[in-house]
């Protein structure tokens, strides 16, 4: 087929592949901070510490990838509890500064905690036959593992998307997403919310993390180098918007994907170039509540 | 309290004048203010061989200040403050390096002059908005500079810098010494001037109205201020002393590289100010302290894993002192003055 | 201002006092222990320890004290400021280590002032080493591998045209300099040169593959450094399938770093370096040397080129201390008692060129291939025996200063 | 004479909801006007159009006979155009001197100085004080806002826009959220107030309005019911069937 057409179609694969790590280890992050106001920088300890959790079961016990990812998820998700009792909750009130200041602190122990354990070495996880090598769709060829990484993001959406929009528990998060106020006064338990919406974020960060590692690789550095990534993805996004989350996924991994491709000697300027077209025009970001 | 309002006329007189003396002798100078340069002084004097160490504390301190004046007196949260910095950083590098120009003084003028430049063009734009909208416009700002400036490897020396920089001896007379004496003192009284220039500003109206903004924007409004145009002042001058900053880690480092606009600076300087106390003048000089003697300390200790020390300092300061060091000495003061017959 | 230069003077007759009495000679060891790039760090360290433990008793009476800083990140900063207090403030005989390029380039100056020698065990900018007369490198310059790589490629592995990917950082600049240096000189064709963002992240480095992908050279010459990118570089090509596509994979060692390649997968199989190091190069000193290494750190932790080179710098370092019976306080005596220094180490023969107090050494061909074992290991193809810095050597740029 | 205060035809509306129709509103110098209506019925969203909170979607805003309708809300103050909130808008972290002293400096403009200090003009600190007084704060002067009792933030919150020295003065519920035992304070405040500002009051307790003012505007829904002077209101027919109604229905809800 032609050469732009192949190219375009390798952009928006990539990208498409991009744009779904990027959303699944974003939305948790967006939606806590859509909820409460929480700024939590070490979300991407969360999604660090999947990682490791996959690089334990896999190499250490044997796990398949898949169970592997799984577990971790869960695992992660259900530790993450413990934090947010312990001591998120403490700071729901406290302003940005001292959650910032907080949060960045647990991202620095993560990173030494990650390196004791596992040595600052990146690691790596074996991938089963059926993710190596390529398939083909009749026109042309994509690497499997990116066509896995995309279906785990259309089934993730799927879910999240039911969840948000059509269970009772959804409605009352984008209720209290929207005023929380107005929902507390008509008895929704925010605080109870928060608690789950954080467990599900961090352990969808988790995942990402393990899916991640077959990307990017993985090093206890991951919690912070990312983490500016994710920041941007949930600002364009517009907080604790799930659509706005995915749009904003999806036109950052694009444009990256483009940018680093057509233009590599600009590649690095492309998606802080989107972020602040978009943010100048949307403040508040594709789906976000203007203030 | 309140029905004590209703007392008789030589009471509120005394109440009146007692309010009045307040705000007149707020902004003098108390002799507590001179505790740090005296301390500052002795370390010279202590630790002969930690004189680079101090030379950066003593930078990261004014570009801690600098960022005080705009995040914890008019209440901006910027995370691309590097910017500013690298700027300054970059004009003395690049005018050494291409121009010549190599008297460290004027040097920092002009580090000052284009950093504040640039500030008030971004600021004009940014200002406008607010919250993590903000945070996340100038943190892409700082590093499309960054990446900008990168393309032109050929011209900004990238990611390996402008090595061999050498500048004029101070006023012609001071050399620049291994030990960082000079530096030291040097880097000392442009803190001391600069510093004093904010005090000024933090006590004038124009400061007073920049707390206005941070406690209540909306009523700021309604009170006939012209917000946008006070923070833009405010960020241009900040900006400007940042480039000050810079300009001095350039000229006493005799090197620079690209990475003076990490995003990584940018949060650094914040956590130490947020760490010490915003919007208190003094909380910059505690947290910069705090933070980099400990990190310093820290990572002498263990070159590997230092990071988990500083990781829970921040993080039983935040449990603890949630408005920083100089918070909690605060609420202490105010919570003996309660006891005070 | 007079009584600083006082204290100034002071200090140093002190540093050189005790300097000279001291039965212990004290070494500076500056590494990027945390960050992002703390493995490069580990790597080095590791070998530094174990060259330590292994002959400490050589230098007898003598002793080292290794004061350890973290050279924090690329950023010469940090490096700058604990290497300076090292100095300064520990007073020590000579500084080693420095991964980073930036931490040397702002160092040269006060190593320069201060008369001590800085033995680099890794920052790999060709011209670092004309910044100081006190600068002795004992690793590589990256024209030390790429260069001849050149040559190699174009006349051995048959790569007519190539394109190159690099991270956007100067190593990565000389890298693809040099290699497209002796290329062109052999009549080679370089299609397309493609920074890959900042070391500081690693990229997706799937769409610049693609790029070079739908380009259809027939070989692609990359560099990036040898940390986390390393595996991200291996698993990309290997997804995109350019070697089915007919895209030979070529670089510098820093490709398959020995503590990584065993998490690289087949995809790995069939590339082909240039480099003066691999685990299981075939020399006794280097069996040595892998053995001991294992038998430190365990049988998964395995050494790398960084390692090599960090062994050979603590070599150099001890038989020094042994040539000037301890007293290193003279920093020039150090630094000429180094020139012209050579020994038979994992990378087989090395040499202090005394003219440029760069490093000498042979640079082999090496394939990845799969072992009976079922390990991943490199088979050499081909040697260039005695390999100077050529960016020296041709007097490029900043190189002929 | 032109009114101190002049609302022509002022239209707003969000998306399909209109919050403002047609409103004409004139305010003479001196007046006392209450603006009455149920809740949801547009007073405050009438304020905030007037102050410039809200730009109009059409219609215009005169103060002394100038248009205003596109000059910032900052530019309508400095003009002497002052409004309380129905919500505190206070500086909470800062003592109530400074609230005043600080809306001294924006109104006199010395807010432009960077360099003198803040306390060197005793003549400002002396005329917040003045008013501190007149509202009975001036033991609280040095209290921090947050500290005080809702119902004296309440009287900062008129001593703010008092400060301003307004020509028009908007007052948005002022005695809301304050205990009866204290409300009886700032609606004193209210009354005494200097008789050539003109004056509109939103206010829900119909004896204050009744005792305070001369005319009464009835807002519903947006658009103004009918103006009058009190009596005239509350012989009122539809008055009672909308607001009074309205209002018991109000008062159930507690």
């Amino acid at each position: 087929m032609p050469q732009f057409a192949n190219i375009a179609v390798s952009i928006l694969f990539d990208g498409l592949a991009y744009a779904m790590f990027l959303f699944i280890v974003s939305v948790g992050l967006s939606v806590t901070m859509g909820l409460m106001g929480f700024v939590n920088l070490a979300h991407g300890a969360f999604a660090m510490a999947g990682g490791y959790v996959v690089v334990s079961l896999t190499r250490n016990l044997g796990l398949g990838l898949i169970p592997s990812l799984i577990i971790s998820a869960i695992v992660v998700g259900a530790v993450s509890v413990f934090f947010e009792r312990g001591l998120y909750r403490r700071l729901y009130k406290a302003t940005d500064l001292e959650q910032v200041m907080m949060t960045i602190g647990l991202a620095f122990m993560a990173i030494a905690t990650a390196t004791y354990f596992y040595g600052p070495i990146p690691k790596s996880v074996p991938l089963p036959q059926w993710l190596q090598g390529d398939v083909n769709l009749g026109f042309r060829t994509f690497p499997s593992y990116r066509a896995f990484l995309i279906a785990v993001g259309a089934v993730l959406i799927a879910v999240l998307w039911y969840g948000f929009e059509r269970t009772n528990i959804g409605a009352k998060i984008r209720a209290a997403v929207d005023n929380r106020r107005m929902a507390e006064s008509v008895g929704i338990n925010v605080d109870l919310l928060f608690t789950l919406t954080f467990a599900v974020g961090s352990g969808l960060a988790a995942l990402g993390g393990g899916l991640a590692i077959q990307l990017l690789g993985l090093s206890p550095s991951f919690a912070v180098i990312y983490l500016v990534l994710f920041l941007i993805v949930v600002a364009v996004g517009g907080l604790g918007s799930l659509k706005g989350t995915l749009l904003a996924a999806l036109v950052l991994g694009i444009f990256d994907t483009a940018g680093k491709y057509l233009f590599a000697d600009a590649g690095g300027f492309f998606i802080y170039a989107v972020t602040v077209a978009v943010l100048l025009v949307k403040p508040a970001g594709f789906y976000g509540r203007e203030q | 309290m309140a029905a004590n309002s209703d007392a008789i006329g030589p009471h509120r007189a005394a109440a009146r004048e007692r309010a009045a003396q307040y705000l007149l002798r707020r902004h003098r100078f108390t002799w507590a203010e001179a505790l740090p340069w005296v301390i500052a002084l002795a370390c010279f004097f202590l630790f002969p061989g930690r004189m680079v160490f101090g030379n950066q504390l003593l930078i990261w301190l004014m570009f801690a200040v600098s960022l005080d004046l705009i995040l914890g007196y008019a209440g901006i949260v910027t995370l691309g403050h590097a910017a500013f910095f690298g700027i300054g950083a970059y004009a003395v590098g690049l005018g050494a390096a291409k121009l010549g120009w190599t008297e460290p003084i004027s040097g920092l003028f002009a580090a000052a002059l284009l950093a504040a430049l640039v500030g008030f063009i971004s600021g004009w734009f940014l200002l406008r908005y607010r919250g993590l909208t903000l945070l996340m416009l100038t943190l892409a700002t700082a590093i499309m500079l960054q990446e900008a400036l990168n393309l032109r490897s050929d011209f900004s020396g990238g990611y390996d810098g402008l090595p061999g920089l050498t500048f004029k001896p101070l006023l012609g007379l001071f050399d620049y010494d291994l030990y960082g004496h000079v530096n030291y003192i040097y880097v000392l009284i442009v803190l001391a001037i600069v510093f004093n220039l904010v005090r000024r500003i933090v006590y004038s109206p124009f400061g007073q109205a920049l707390t206005g903004i941070r406690e209540n924007v909306r009523r700021m409004h309604a009170i006939g201020s012209p917000v946008h145009r006070r923070l833009v002042t405010v960020y241009t001058i900040a900006a400007g002393i940042a480039g000050v900053a810079g300009a001095l880690f350039t000229q006493t480092n005799a090197y620079v590289t690209l990475s003076v606009f990490d995003f990584d600076n940018s949060a650094k300087v914040m956590i130490m100010l947020i760490l010490g106390g915003t919007g208190r003048l003094y909380g910059a000089f505690i947290g910069t302290v705090v933070y980099m003697v400990l990190e310093d300390y820290f990572s002498k200790l263990s070159p590997t894993f230092w990071q988990f020390g500083i990781g829970l300092l921040l993080v039983v300061a935040v449990l603890f002192a949630p408005r920083g060091v100089l918070g909690l000495i605060e609420d202490a003061g105010r919570f003996l003055s309660r006891r005070k017959p | 201002m007079k009584l600083l230069r006082w204290l100034g003077l002071a200090a140093l007759a002190a540093a050189v006092g005790t300097a000279a009495q001291a039965q212990t000679v004290k070494i500076g060891v500056v590494l990027p222990f945390s960050g992002a790039n703390a493995d490069l760090g580990h790597q080095i360290d590791k070998a530094f320890d174990l060259y330590v433990k292994l002959h400490e008793k050589d230098i007898a009476p003598y002793k080292v004290d290794l004061i350890k800083r973290d050279e924090g990140p690329p950023t010469g900063a940090v490096a700058k400021t604990v290497t300076t207090e090292l100095i300064t403030n520990d007073k020590v005989s000579l500084v080693t280590g420095f991964v980073f390029s930036p931490s040397a380039i702002a160092l040269a100056p006060v190593v320069t002032q201060a008369k001590t020698p800085m033995i680099i065990a890794n920052a790999g900018t060709a011209w670092i080493t004309n910044l100081s007369p006190y600068i002795v490198r004992l690793s590589f310059s990256m024209w030390h591998p790429a260069y001849p790589m050149g040559a190699y490629a174009h006349d051995k592995i048959g790569c007519k045209t190539v394109a190159m990917a690099y991270t956007d950082f100067p190593p990565g600049k000389d890298s693809t300099e040099a290699f497209k240096t002796g290329f062109e000189k052999a009549g080679g064709k370089i299609v397309d040169s493609i920074p890959m963002g900042s070391p500081v992240q690693v990229p997706d480095f799937t769409p610049f593959f693609q790029k070079i992908k739908d380009e259809h050279p027939d070989c692609m010459y990359v560099f990036i450094p040898s940390g986390a990118h390393a595996v991200g570089v291996m698993k990309a090509y290997g997804e995109l399938g350019m070697r089915k596509a007919g895209i030979k994979l070529i670089g510098p060692m820093d490709l398959v770093p020995d503590n990584k390649l065993q998490d690289m997968g087949d995809a790995a199989i069939g590339t082909i370096v240039m480099g003066h190091y691999a685990r299981d190069l075939d020399n006794p000193q280097n069996k040595a040397f892998v053995a001991e290494w294992h038998k430190a750190y365990g049988a998964d932790s395995y050494p790398d080129f960084m390692s090599a080179a960090g062994w050979d710098t603590m070599h150099a370092i001890f038989d020094t201390i042994k040539k000037l019976k301890g007293n290193l306080s003279d920093g020039m005596k150090v630094v000429d008692a180094m020139k012209g220094w050579s020994t038979n180490g994992p990378r087989g023969h090395v040499m202090i060129d005394p003219a440029t107090r760069d490093i000498v050494e042979d640079e082999h061909a090496m394939e990845i291939y799969r072992e009976k074992n079922g390990k991943l290991g490199e088979k050499v193809l081909g040697t260039t025996k005695a390999v100077k810095d050529e960016c020296k050597v041709l007097k490029l740029g900043r190189c002929g200063t | 004479m032109t009114a101190a205060l002049q609302v022509e035809s002022l239209n707003r509306s969000f998306g399909a909801l209109r919050v403002a129709r047609d409103i004409d509103l004139a305010l003479e110098r001196g007046a006392r006007r209450a603006l009455i209506g149920p809740n949801g019925a547009g007073k405050t969203t009438l304020i905030n159009l007037i102050t410039g909170v809200l730009a109009p979607s059409s219609g215009r805003v005169l103060l002394d006979g100038a248009d205003i309708t596109t000059t910032s809300q900052a530019e309508r103050a400095r003009r002497g155009l002052a409004r309380t909130f129905q919500i505190n808008q206070l500086f909470r972290g800062l003592t109530v001197l400074e609230n005043l002293c600080m809306t001294i400096g924006e109104r006199d403009g010395n807010c432009n100085n960077l360099w003198r200090p803040a306390g060197a003009k005793r003549a400002v600190i002396d005329e917040a004080l003045g008013h501190l007084d007149a509202l009975r704060l001036t033991d609280d002067a040095l209290k921090l806002v947050r500290e005080l009792p809702y119902g004296r933030q309440r009287l900062v919150e008129i001593a703010i826009a008092l400060t301003q020295k307004p020509r028009v003065l908007l007052l948005d519920e002022p005695a809301a959220g304050v205990p009866s035992s204290e409300s009886h304070l700032i609606l004193d405040v209210v009354a005494r107030l200097d008789p050539d500002i003109a004056i509109l009051i939103i206010e829900h307790d119909m004896d204050v309005v009744m005792r305070f003012a001369k005319e009464i505007t009835v807002l519903v829904q947006g658009a103004v019911l009918t103006q009058g002077t009190p009596a005239e209101i509350m012989a009122d027919e539809q008055v009672r069937a909308v607001y009074l109604g309205q209002e018991g229905h109000k008062v159930r809800h507690g």
